[in-house]
């Protein structure tokens, strides 16, 4: 359905007169999520993941490497022609509360797309407004109690529903979850989940979901794929349920124990390593010591001299089911495990 | 360091190309100016009883100063003046350098119009605070109603009033100049008491005027301020009041640089109408004198000084700020 | 609790009754507004029927000049003895079509570019910028006084226009910054990524929330202009051709010395008043901007 | 300057805040009895809008206007009943007694001011003789949370990442040597890896001190990772408290066993997990007589709609619910007593 | 205002006292000006510390009586063919050296440099001296050119400012005679030394003394921005009859501000200013001020540009001239400072019961007529539809009168007219101009239909008429010769015709009738003033509304002696009377 090779991006942050200060956000991200699957994308603060989604979307140009769209390249289309295709994708903003305009109306906000809609496709005017009650049924949302309200007279749940039935008015194929979830009360998290997996099997939508949370990756379908990124670089690759049992990355790893645990539901994974700290220093990407190394060596407990004359790439070394970008992929159990109840 | 420098080699570059656009506008829209000054002079010369062929020679004798030549080679000629500094000669008063009459008039609108905005902007920071802190009460209220009328009124409106109040209702400041004449210039009690019972209504208008401005800015500032965590977290640590005070005053006080240096444009203004009814000596009735008198050299030096000082207001606000504000010094808010 | 209000179909005429509804409601909150709202709108029945109650020939004692206030001269009479009653009403006009066109035109002008340049950003935006600082330089009131010799104010309009083009900067600038902060805002982003026209998105998402900050500016335009005009009419400097608050307040103090004696006190107190009542009526309304424009606190 | 103590208890009796709303006063927390055992850590779990910051603040007698404590009391031990506590001794018990930790992403320090100066800051406002003492003591838990003390105290907030500003927001909660520390939100807007360092932190620091330690999240998992007693909190009162391991494991308010249900989890089955049904209470729409909780929950009862629940305890460990009030004996273990209903507290509603 | 009561006079006890006036000539102050009395805004105050040769008296008629000044007395030659001047015996400049007729000669060659009537560069300029002569040290004899004779010539001489060669001596050039000589020739050689007098008047104008070395009464000490402050002259040849010890001089840039002073009675005296009724009353009760009233040679009118239609046509502006009430619109604009015009003559009404006796009375008054005016608006062919008067093609007809803003007595003025216009159904509206030199030049581009304009200067008879019938309405006098321009050119805005008929003179030239002025003398200048007068108030160039009235104010409190109404005095500044020694301290 939707696919990225190489894809690239590097932030110039403007300091002055002298200095710009070149910030790699992605570094050759191959990805492809499958028509009506599901691809997520973790990793720590910075690691470029919101980048890539935006990339996705549309919404940002990457340097070098190329999205392609049910096998049209992107970067070979002028900017109107690809601006159809890009439509298919719909980002779903982390922040319910900011992706509705606060001084529109939830029938106002649905109404605009979908007249768009109707225009395009030719339908009767009538259409819209059925259309809008049944996209807000399809999320879970009653329409007569919704449509007339302001996004603030709502909860955080029931907008992040409007959001998505607003990306639906425009029958997109792939939704973009840039931690859709992270925003909303606890109790509320897994309904949304269950919608997004919902519309996958019943739309035959695609999701590629963004998060930091790995666990709520797993809810979106057990069939999907999980990348986890670091600093820009895809550093392990595979299905969701493999990659969380069994990581070989040492970054996997450190990222799925520091996952808390339920103690008194789960006991910790026996190999669960002390996660290496964000580097007190500062952020992420400050501390590149090794320009040709691999990227995670200056945080990695395994690390050998190897590591930090090499860069590793993606690959199935070690027999691994999974791809990862490791010299020493060795895998460890590091996710709790639940303790049998009495 | 390296940061105030390259912001400043900044700012003046960027002064330096907007003083000479504005210099250049101003210059068109001056030398455009319908009316000949010299019918002006030669119909008063008339009028006071002169015959009128005499009156036309005595003001051929005023066309040497007058500029000549196309509009072009006006601009290059006063541009080449200007390179050298040289502001040109004065129309209506034949003799007198632009630049010494320009200066003889600042003084007396830069020192009132500064003390005015340094007396409204301490009040207004003052008094903003006091009515952010008591922003529920009535108190509080009633200091922004008032503040944002003070605002909202005309300075000449309260020039006005208080003209019509202290000069002739209740006679007791003097209706206009400087100073008293028969006090001997110098350092003593008595020349800086008249200059100071001089200046007092224009700069008694002045703060009045840029009162209601500070208040409210200030007030909106600091109950942003107010809003903001870090007082809370120095509240909840049992900071001292004085030093939760200091952090709101100088978090607050932060985004009214820029407006004070702003604000100095406008005052300039404002003067027009202050020193006209104060009869006030300074830029201002310089402006109207010399509008009406078609100085075309004097009306540019006008525009290029109170140009040139919204330019060094603007980046001494810049470099206050980066000085005051690390977040800016370090380059972090490059925009 | 959920669904035990079901609403009228949510129309576009449903929403802007409940909006209006909603300002009334915001009004309501304060007896302050309302009295702002009130002045304002006496001093718009002024602009617009003050001519109609007042027709031409305007009342005139040529027995009274200067005469004190009575019940039929309630603000007295003028140096030929026209009621200044009279002349306050059909300066009013004047005064605020100047105000209005003011308002509009830093409106239109200062948003737009302000629209513009943070929308579209990059080289657009700095030179936008640049001409904005520019303008900000300039001396607005001396450039105007030198600006009503080369310039024939024939009317309102006009002089509205000219006060309208030396104002938009602030406007601009200010608006200009909300784009830059809005269009970060993850519903800009949406309405891009769901194809809508960009003059959807400026017009229908970027100026609602954009609306009282816009609405205060045009207010403070209006007194803006109220200010300059009337003052430069004061200080004699602007050609007149019409009845104008300035042009009495010019008259009370440098033809009838009002600032001297007494008798063209109220001849000067007269427009004074406007002015006063007139910022007024703007400040306490501008009060109510912010919850008008945000259904948040106008529904509550 | 007092002699070395025990970590202090704090026991919250009856506590409720009120806000002024347009439509009148609505209680964030109400009638909240809660219990910090000298050195403890305490979780309050609950989710947006329970009255968790609410609560927090109350500890320090430093609820925001238009708030105020309305009734209760919260006593700590060293320095009495704080709601009864104003002015300056007020203002020295904060920081010197009871630390307070503010969410990481959110900006604690103020921006003109290098750290160490706010320190020193800290230090007059205490009257504290020896700044450089503090210092140095800064620069020391600060070297023990993993950073470069002298480095930090140096540095302007944006010159840290989010991680390094939360450890210094806990370095500022301890210089004055506080023995009741309070974090609210520690680990919010941080990414996992710097959550689980400093939660790390929180615990080793409160070994190493002996502190008594209050932690509001809304994050399950942080409680578990810390806390030894866990408070879960709905619609401004407390569900269910107990020790941590107990309540995770045998959940028994309705609530508590939904919210478990709800957590998106590594490992188990995804069908077994569930949203709960409908929407938290803002604080326009908390029901003023009965059980808060009644809209979404499965076992209501008709009695849900007018009595507040009982609180019934059993040890360590008490819920409020009515449905709990039928079961009999529920921890099971079987020495007969059974559950205490104590009267239900807090009838008095404004 | 406060500053009034304790500096001024009485403080210094017995001796002089400080004595505080506006200047007329120049009422706003200028720090950086030249003590120059050529400049136009020079510190050279007249009367003050600068001095003319002589004052002129400005009498009704007669432009040559003076009072003394450098000049003590003089010798005119019975046919205006030279004049000879008697300086004051011991004068001296205020640095102690002696006021000679060097001084007076080597003035004489400045004020060739800044054009002048007598000392005109220029060959055939009407009464312009041919020789300057000096006698001996306090006597020096001045010829002129009897080619082109004026009256003019005698005022011409007087008005010379005298100032200190020793100070001076630098701005002129040695051999300055005989290039002026040459000046005065023709051929190109006089060409260029006429550019050369030319080129020095910039240098002169521009001149700075770095100190005021007076004649007058009073030398200039200091000022501000605000004041000027002259103290006495000690060698002032009448110093001992000048009573003030200190001059205070103020800045004004509007009348109200006089208005203040003089109510707070700041002023020993306030030259002609324009007062609103009520200011008046409140002037009035202040003690010890009093109102001195005289003659002020000028009159204002309503100008009329008849290269426009309808103003072509002489019965529209007579019509017009009968719906205007003068007297109503003197007092709604200048109550005290004018009185309405008997009738549009051209002359100042005082001076024209001298110059036409009965004849005036004669003169049709144009005295409030609607009945007429509609007779003469019918008979121009304009039409009345609904009560309003309508061009003759049934166009709307709206008279338009444009006014410089800064002058508020005649906005007051024309809005007045305007009223009464209305009220008669004539559309009228007032349209302001920027300013005055703004309003000149448009007026003189021919923009306006209707303007004021002052007119009846006096004394001189030439310069009562070129207002009407000078270079404004096409007649220039150049090298002696009238000529007339067509409108629209050469300044010629007023349009007239070169001709006109006037009842019971016939076809007169008016443009050269004004030029013969300059010329004629005696009873032979009433009969030419006879029939300019009629034609003026037959044609109606303009309508005169109101005659100025030279109000000044005096406050008695400090000194006393001041002039009395009427008194040709009030025409020339308070400097005057002092160095008259009119002026007395009050005991
Ligand atoms: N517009 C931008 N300009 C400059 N740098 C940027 C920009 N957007 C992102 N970056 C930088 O690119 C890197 C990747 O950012 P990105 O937002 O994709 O991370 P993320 O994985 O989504 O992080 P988070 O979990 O915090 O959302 C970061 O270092 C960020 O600072
Ligand atoms: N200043 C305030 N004015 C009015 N209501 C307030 C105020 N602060 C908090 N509230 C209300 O009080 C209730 C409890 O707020 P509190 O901040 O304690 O919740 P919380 O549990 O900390 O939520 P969160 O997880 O969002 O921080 C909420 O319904 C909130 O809307
Ligand atoms: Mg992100
Ligand atoms: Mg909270």
């Amino acid at each position: 359905m939707i696919s990225g090779t190489g894809i690239t991006k590097t932030f110039r942050q403007r300091g002055g007169v002298l200095g710009a200060r070149e910030v790699p956000a992605l570094r050759g991200v191959d990805f492809a999520v499958p028509k009506g699957g599901a691809v997520s994308f973790i990793g720590e603060s910075g690691c470029g993941k919101t980048t890539l989604g935006r990339i996705v979307a549309g919404l940002e140009t990457c340097d070098s490497g190329e999205i392609a769209i049910d096998d049209v390249a992107m970067s070979s289309l002028s900017h109107r022609r690809r601006q159809p295709y890009f439509r298919r994708v719909q980002l779903i903003h982390q922040d319910p509360y900011s992706a509705l305009n606060p001084t529109r109306t939830i029938h106002q906000a649905l109404a605009a797309p979908l007249a768009l809609r109707t225009r395009q496709t030719g339908r009767p005017r009538s259409w819209a407004d059925g259309r809008a009650g049944e996209l807000l049924g399809l999320v879970g949302l009653d329409p007569g109690y919704v449509l007339p309200r302001y996004p603030h007279q709502l909860s955080g749940g029931m907008r992040q529903r409007v959001v998505i039935a607003r990306a639906l008015t425009v029958d997109p194929e792939v939704l973009v979850a840039d931690e859709a979830v992270s925003m909303i009360d606890v109790s509320l998290r897994l309904g949304i989940l269950a919608l997004l997996k919902d519309l996958r099997e019943r739309l035959g939508v695609s999701v590629l979901f963004i998060t930091h949370d790995v666990a709520t990756a797993r809810y979106i379908g057990t069939d999907g794929e999980l990348y986890v990124i670091y600093r820009g670089q895809v550093v392990e690759r595979g299905p969701v349920e493999t990659v969380i049992s069994a990581p070989v990355h040492p970054y996997t790893q450190a990222l799925l124990s520091a996952i808390p645990v339920l103690h008194g539901l789960e006991s910790p994974g026996d190999q669960r390593v002390v996660p290496v700290e964000a580097s007190g220093e500062a952020s992420v990407e400050a501390s590149g010591e090794h320009p040709d190394g691999c990227l995670f060596a200056s945080r990695c407990p395994f690390r050998t001299e190897r590591c930090e004359r090499e860069r590793p790439t993606l690959g199935r070394d070690g027999g691994t089911p999974q791809e990862h970008a490791c010299f020493h992929p060795e895998r460890r159990s590091v996710v709790a495990v639940p303790v049998s109840r009495r | 360091m390296a940061v105030l420098l390259r912001r400043l080699a900044g700012h003046v570059a960027r002064g330096f190309v907007m003083i000479l656009v504005v210099t250049t506008i101003s210059f068109l829209i001056i030398r455009s100016v319908p009316g000949d000054p010299l019918a002006a002079r030669y119909q008063k010369l008339v009028e006071q009883g002169m015959a009128p062929d005499a009156a036309q020679r005595a003001v051929e004798a005023l066309y040497g100063f007058t500029p000549k030549g196309s509009l072009w080679e006006q601009y290059v000629d006063y541009m080449g003046g200007l390179a050298h500094l040289d502001l040109g000669q004065s129309l209506s008063v034949p003799g007198a350098g632009v630049s010494t009459v320009l200066f003889s008039a600042a003084k007396w609108t830069v020192i009132p119009v500064l003390a005015g905005t340094l007396l409204s902007f301490l009040a207004g920071v003052v008094m903003g605070v006091y009515a952010a802190i008591r922003r529920t009460g009535v108190l509080g209220d009633l200091l922004a109603v008032s503040g944002s009328l003070l605002h909202g009124v005309p300075q000449y409106v309260l020039a006005l009033l208080l003209g019509a109040i202290f000069t002739t209702l209740v006679p007791i400041l003097p209706a206009g100049g400087t100073a008293d004449i028969m006090i001997d210039p110098g350092f003593t009690a008595d020349y800086v008491g008249s200059l100071v019972q001089h200046a007092t209504l224009p700069v008694v208008t002045y703060a009045l005027a840029g009162y209601g401005g500070w208040i409210l800015a200030m007030k909106s500032s600091v109950v942003t301020v107010l809003g903001d965590d870090f007082i809370l977290a120095a509240e909840l640590r049992g900071m001292k009041r004085s030093i939760i005070f200091r952090y709101v005053a100088r978090n607050a006080i932060l985004p009214l640089f820029t407006i004070l240096a702003l604000s100095l444009g406008l005052l300039f203004g404002g003067a027009i109408f202050i020193e006209r009814i104060f009869n006030y000596p300074g830029l201002g009735l310089m402006l109207i004198d010399s509008v009406n008198n078609r100085d075309y050299s004097l009306m540019g030096g006008a525009f290029l000084l109170i140009t040139a000082a919204v330019v060094v207001a603007n980046i001494a606000a810049d470099l206050l700020y980066t000085v005051i504000d690390p977040r800016v010094r370090s380059g972090e808010e490059a925009a | 609790m959920s669904a035990t209000i079901v609403p009228e179909a949510g129309g576009a005429a449903a929403v802007r009754r409940n909006f209006w509804r909603g300002v009334w409601r915001v009004m309501r909150r304060k007896p302050s507004r309302m009295a702002g709202a009130v002045i304002l709108a006496v001093f718009a029945f002024m602009g617009i029927f003050g001519p109609i109650l007042y027709p031409d020939p305007l009342p005139r004692d040529t027995s009274a000049l200067y005469a004190s206030p009575s019940l039929r001269h309630p603000f007295g009479t003028d140096f030929e003895g026209t009621d200044v009653l009279a002349l306050v009403v059909t300066g009013s006009r004047y005064v605020l079509l100047t105000a209005v066109v003011t308002a509009v035109i830093t409106v239109v002008v200062g948003a737009g570019v302000g629209l513009f340049a943070g929308f579209r950003r990059g080289r657009w935006d700095t030179v936008l910028m640049r001409f904005t600082d520019m303008k900000l330089t300039i001396p607005g009131l001396p450039l105007l006084l030198v600006l009503s010799t080369v310039w024939k104010f024939t009317g309102a309009v006009e002089m509205g226009l000219v006060l309208g083009l030396l104002g938009w900067g602030g406007v601009a600038r200010a608006v200009r910054s909300q784009t830059l902060s809005l269009r970060e805002r993850g519903f800009i982003e949406a309405a891009r990524g769901l194809g809508l026209s960009t003059t959807h998105i400026v017009g229908r998402e970027l100026l609602p929330g954009m609306a009282p900050y816009i609405a205060m500016n045009a207010l403070i335009a209006v007194t803006g202009a109220v200010y300059a005009q009337v003052g430069l009419f004061f200080l004699g400097v602007l050609p007149f051709e019409s009845n104008n608050w300035g042009v009495m307040l010019n008259f009370a103090v440098f033809g009838g010395g009002a600032l001297t004696t007494t008798a063209a006190l109220p001849y000067l107190l007269a427009p004074l008043l406007a002015i006063l009542l007139l910022t007024l009526g703007i400040v306490l309304v501008v009060d109510a901007m912010d919850e008008i424009f945000n259904p948040r606190l106008r529904e509550e | 300057m007092a002699p070395e103590q025990g970590p202090p208890g704090v026991r919250i009796r009856g506590l409720t805040v009120v806000y002024r709303t347009p439509a009148g006063e609505s209680p964030a927390v109400s009638g909240v009895d809660l219990d910090l055992a000298p050195g403890t850590i305490t979780g309050v779990v609950g989710e947006s809008g329970s009255g968790k910051s609410t609560l927090a603040l109350s500890l320090l007698n430093a609820v925001q206007p238009p708030g105020r404590i309305a009734a209760g009391s919260v006593e700590i031990d060293g320095l009495g009943d704080i709601v009864a506590l104003g002015g300056e001794g007020l203002r020295r018990a904060r920081g010197r007694h009871v630390g307070y930790v503010f969410q990481a992403a959110q900006n604690s320090l103020n921006p003109l001011k290098t750290v160490g100066k706010q320190v020193l800051d800290l230090g007059r406002s205490h009257g504290v003789e020896n700044p450089r003492g503090l210092l140095a003591d800064a620069r020391d838990l600060l070297g023990r949370m993993g950073l470069d003390g002298a480095r930090v105290l140096d540095s302007y907030q944006h010159e840290l990442s989010g991680g390094m500003r939360q450890r210094v927001g806990i370095m500022l909660a301890l210089v004055l040597n506080a023995r009741l520390v309070v974090l609210d939100e520690p680990t919010t807007a941080l990414d996992m890896i710097t959550q689980a360092t400093i939660l790390r932190i929180v615990r080793e620091v409160h070994a190493d001190r002996g502190l008594t330690t209050l932690v509001i999240t809304h994050d399950l998992g942080v409680v578990a990772e810390v806390a030894d007693r866990l408070a879960v909190m709905y619609g401004g009162r407390v569900a269910e408290q107990g020790p941590t391991r107990e309540v995770l494991a045998g959940p028994r308010h309705p609530y508590t066993r939904g919210l478990l249900g709800a957590v998106p989890r590594l490992v188990g089955d995804i069908g077994e997990a569930h949203a709960l049904p409908g929407r938290p209470p803002t604080l326009a729409d908390i029901p003023a007589d009965g059980c808060v909780f009644r809209e979404r929950c499965p076992l209501r009862m008709d009695v849900c709609e007018t009595g507040r629940p009982p609180v019934v305890v059993s040890g360590s460990w008490s819920a409020a619910c009515h449905a709990l009030r039928d079961d009999d004996d529920p921890d099971g273990d079987g020495d007969g007593d059974g559950p205490v209903v104590a009267a239900a507290t807090g009838e008095e509603q404004a | 205002a406060c500053s009034g009561g304790g500096t001024n006079g009485n403080s210094t006890g017995g001796g002089g006292g400080v004595y505080t006036t506006v200047d007329l000539n120049k009422p706003s102050l200028d720090v950086n000006a030249p003590i120059n009395p050529w400049n136009p805004k020079g510190n050279a105050f007249w009367g003050y510390n600068a001095m003319r040769i002589a004052w002129a008296k400005n009498t009704l008629t007669d432009p040559n009586q003076f009072y003394p000044g450098i000049a003590a007395s003089w010798d005119l030659a019975p046919d205006n063919s030279s004049i000879t001047l008697h300086l004051q015996p011991g004068n001296k400049w205020s640095d102690g050296q002696s006021v000679t007729a060097e001084d007076v000669k080597f003035s004489i060659a400045l004020a060739y440099t800044q054009g002048s009537t007598a000392f005109a560069v220029d060959p055939g300029a009407a009464g312009a001296a041919s020789d300057v002569e000096v006698v001996d040290d306090t006597t020096i004899k001045i010829t002129q050119d009897m080619k082109n004779p004026s009256v003019t010539f005698v005022r011409g001489v007087m008005d010379a400012f005298v100032v200190p060669q020793h100070v001076w001596q630098s701005v002129v050039p040695a051999g300055f005679w005989d290039t002026l000589k040459a000046a005065r020739g023709d051929g190109p050689e006089a060409e260029a030394a006429r550019e050369q007098v030319k080129a020095l008047s910039e240098k002169v104008l521009a001149f700075a003394p770095a100190q005021d070395v007076s004649a007058g009464p009073f030398v200039l000490k200091r000022m501000n921005p605000g004041e000027a402050l002259l103290v006495k002259n000690t060698n002032f040849y009448n110093a001992a009859n000048v009573a003030p010890d200190q001059l205070k001089l103020l800045n004004t840039t509007g009348n109200e501000q006089i208005w203040n002073y003089l109510t707070s009675g700041t002023l020993d005296n306030a030259p002609f200013t324009a007062v609103p009724a009520d200011v008046m009353t409140r002037i009035k009760a202040t003690p010890g001020n009093q109102v001195i009233k005289g003659y002020s040679p000028v009159a204002v009118s309503l100008a009329f540009n008849q290269a426009n239609k309808p103003y072509d046509n002489v019965h529209v502006r007579r019509g017009l001239a009968y719906l205007i009430n003068r007297e109503e619109v003197t007092r709604i604009a200048s109550p005290e400072g004018g009185t309405a015009a008997v009738t549009t003559s051209g002359i100042h009404q005082k001076a024209a019961r001298e110059w036409l006796g009965a004849e005036l009375g004669a003169l049709e008054p144009y005295a409030l007529d609607p009945a007429t005016a509609d007779k003469e608006f019918t008979a121009a062919g304009l039409q009345k539809k609904d009560g309003k008067w309508t061009l003759a093609d049934g166009k709307p007809w709206k008279v338009t009168i444009h006014i410089p803003a800064p002058f508020s007595d005649w906005v007051s003025a024309a809005k007045a007219i305007t009223s009464q216009l209305t009220t008669a159904g004539v559309d009228a509206e007032v349209v302001t101009t920027a300013d005055y030199p703004l309003y000149l030049s448009e007026l003189a581009e021919g923009k306006y239909d209707l303007g004021f304009w002052l007119i009846a200067l006096g004394p001189a008879p030439y310069n009562i008429f070129q207002r009407l019938y000078g270079s404004s309405n096409g007649w220039n006098i150049l090298g002696g010769k009238v000529k007339h321009s067509a409108p629209g050119k050469d300044g010629n805005w007023m349009g007239g015709p070169e001709t006109i008929d006037v009842d019971g003179v016939g076809a007169v030239n008016p443009g050269e009738l004004t030029a013969q002025l300059n010329s004629v003398s005696g009873d032979e200048q009433k009969a030419v003033i006879a029939k300019l007068a009629k034609a003026a108030n037959q044609d109606l160039p303009v309508i005169q509304l109101w005659d100025y009235v030279n109000t000044q104010f005096v406050n008695t409190n400090r000194f006393t002696g001041f002039p009395e109404d009427d008194s040709d005095l009030l025409r020339q500044p308070s400097g005057v009377w002092i160095q008259l020694g009119m002026i007395k301290n009050k005991q």
